[in-house]
């Protein structure tokens, strides 16, 4: 997983917070502002240092630095200095999300359950194949699906499985991170743990048993309060 | 006997078999139409997604999945789609397998350890939806989660008013000399053409004599000599001079007779057009010049 | 936003140059500097207003107050305010040009063998015109290179041949010259050594081999050095 190995490569950090603002470089700074801004996409401290000239570089210190006293300066600005996956951007403050996407005629694309509950699969579970996925969904995964997150370039295939038809095996990319503005896959809601199966077949007989003896009885009943149920649940969707 | 509903065919004019029963239509209360059911159907991602919902539906824990129960549902469920001649998904038959095989197994006697070696196919179903509930749950978390395009906009700062130099190609000389080779083939090919193959010096300073008259009205034949570059030089020159005049790309012309030739642009006329006034002779004596210069 | 409700029942801000820097609505300018941030075009202050909802929308005084004491804001910073023909927007300052250029240098694009075959007919033919090229070349020649050639300072207009149309008669620059590291153009191989020029490496040996010996006797020694650049270059392409 290259793209996990990359993850825990750790960025250098400022050894101490004390002294490091007095002795930000002042032209230094307002170059590598000047570089985040302009760049359109995520910079990493590295990347900034190589758009210095060769001769010109400043150390990754100096520039870590300067991000940390730029991401002061904004503390109280609308935008904010924001360190994602592939590095750091310029981006207007959630807690005006609400303005500002009204200035998109466009709405926002909308990601179907099954494009979501792929995405998750490979996220969590990475690398996977698509036989994988489709073993976790109980259902065949549509080839657009996996198109559209290849094109997305929220996935990638990392390598291919040494089984017939040599497999893609999917894993997420830092545009993903990017995307859903997190740093690393640790920053993703917590997986539930799976239960533990304790199925001692004997319980099972026993509870499985009594429940078919109950069902026996209650079968019409419960068939009818399913359909009831779905039915409910169909009149709020259409009504959506 | 509930085993058998898969099985068994339905009779032709049943909707559904409920416990073996056949439903010739649908109670009046239990009525979907046929569209909202293919709603219904889209509403679920697949056989564990409506196992799901059938069991959450009780309140019951996957682990405690009232089997018999929720397989007699789940059968009925696909038995009124198929009905209805909806299409259904391979997954959903298989799944309605998986379930009667699960209870067929429960309803016969329990069999000896060494057989049960092989997996429980409930165990598997239920880690099946286990798993598939814990993805169901954190795709809707990352679903809710802020993301680009609809919560989190990146601030756009214009560059196009920067002055951006653009790295240039580099050229090295062998491909030009290649490229001229090829278009050197091409005129030997098309034999009307006749590239000369006088010294690159005297085209050099073919464009050389231009350029300086660029600056000047005209200049004295003379002024195009320089001592320094010796007899190779001014023979250079002069053979510019002839070939320039032969292109007529410039005129050789006299003020007076016997006065000192001067050379000018053959464009200067042009120039001069504008300005009648004060060129007209030149210009007619500068052409009868530059004849008489090509004679040589 | 309680706020702006509160603004919207208020009497229009009265434009007083001295007090409004005061007046500016915090809200309404952490909005506006937000919008002009994310937006991907210059923004008019009315645009600003209107993606504002409309019970909510500020007035354009009190946008354009926000507007100024933003630009304020940022007059020590490496971006700024700036009002374009069709509206405001952030830039870059131009005095960083010459830092942030480095972050769209792009791999440098190849010459096509027009231009390079243009180029050579020049060095060779000159001062020759458009047309010239073209009945050599048996194609036609793109302004756009005539214009690549210009602009590289490699070729000039030495004056105009006196045909319909005066059309420019190019020659080559010093520029060209240095370029390729010659002193003047008899550096360059004549044409019947061109086209003698077999590129395979023995050959090509040769025959510069042969050249050069034939230099030593001559005269100008620099032809000598000359060839054996050429040599070597030609050396280094049928080595690859």
């Amino acid at each position: 997983m290259e793209e996990l190995t990359q993850l825990v490569e750790v960025e250098p950090v400022v050894p101490d917070p004390v002294i490091e603002l007095l002795d930000v470089n002042m032209e230094i700074k307002r170059i590598v502002e000047a570089i985040i801004f302009a760049a359109n996409r995520p910079m990493t401290v590295k990347q900034i240092q190589q758009v210095f000239p060769e001769i010109e570089q400043p150390e990754l210190i100096e520039i870590l630095g300067a991000i940390e006293s730029i991401t002061e300066d904004y503390r109280d600005r609308p935008i904010e200095l924001k360190h994602v996956a592939s590095g750091y951007r310029f981006q207007v403050r959630q807690e005006l999300s609400r303005w500002v996407s009204r200035l998109f005629e466009e709405k926002p694309p909308r990601y179907s359950r099954a494009l979501l509950e792929t995405l998750a699969i490979i996220a969590y579970r990475q690398p996977v194949t698509r036989g994988d996925i489709e073993d976790i969904r109980g259902v065949s995964v549509s080839s657009s699906i996996i198109q559209t997150l290849l094109e997305r370039d929220w996935i990638k295939v990392v390598a291919h499985k040494e089984a017939p038809g040599r497999p893609g095996l999917y894993g997420t990319t830092k545009q993903f991170l990017d995307y859903f503005n997190i740093t690393n896959l640790n920053d993703l809601p917590t997986l539930q743990e799976i239960q533990d199966l304790d199925l001692s077949l004997d319980n099972a007989q026993h509870i499985l048993q009594e429940e078919s003896e109950k069902q026996t009885t209650d079968e019409q009943d419960e068939f009818a309060q399913t359909y009831t149920n779905i039915r409910e649940e169909l009149g709020e969707t259409t009504a959506v | 006997m509930l085993e058998s509903t898969i099985e068994r065919p339905t009779a032709p004019q049943a909707l559904a078999i409920v416990n073996g029963t056949p439903f010739n239509q649908l109670p009046e209360d239990l009525y979907i139409p046929p569209d909202a059911l293919e709603v219904f159907l889209e509403l679920f991602e697949g056989p564990l997604d409506l196992l799901l919902y059938l069991i959450r539906r009780q309140n019951v824990d996957i682990i405690n999945i009232p089997i018999a129960q929720i397989t007699h549902q789940y059968i009925a469920y696909i038995q009124v789609m198929g009905n209805l001649k909806m299409e259904l998904a391979a997954e959903y038959l298989v799944m309605a397998a998986v379930l009667a095989e699960i209870k067929s197994r429960m309803l016969l006697p329990r069999q000896t350890e060494s057989e049960d070696e092989e997996e429980d196919p409930r165990a598997t179903l239920i880690r099946r939806l286990q798993e598939y509930e814990c993805i169901k749950s954190v795709a809707e978390e990352i679903d809710l989660m802020p993301r680009l395009e609809r919560d989190i906009f990146a601030a756009v700062v214009d560059v196009s008013k920067l002055n951006i130099e653009q790295a240039l190609p580099d050229i090295q000389l062998k491909e030009m000399l290649l490229a001229f080779q090829d278009v050197l083939k091409r005129v030997d090919q098309l034999s009307h053409h006749h590239i000369t193959k006088e010294p690159l010096s005297v085209r050099e300073r073919m464009s050389a004599i231009l350029e300086n008259l660029k600056g000047a009205d005209s200049l004295l034949f003379s002024q195009l000599f320089s001592r320094k570059e010796g007899r190779q030089g001014v023979v250079v020159s002069f053979l510019a001079i002839l070939e320039l005049s032969k292109e007529r790309l410039i005129d050789i012309f006299q003020h007076e007779p016997f006065a000192e030739l001067r050379i000018r642009t053959a464009g200067a006329i042009h120039s001069l057009d504008g300005n009648r006034g004060d060129g007209g002779v030149d210009a007619i004596g500068g052409s009868r010049a530059s004849s008489a210069g090509s004679s040589h």
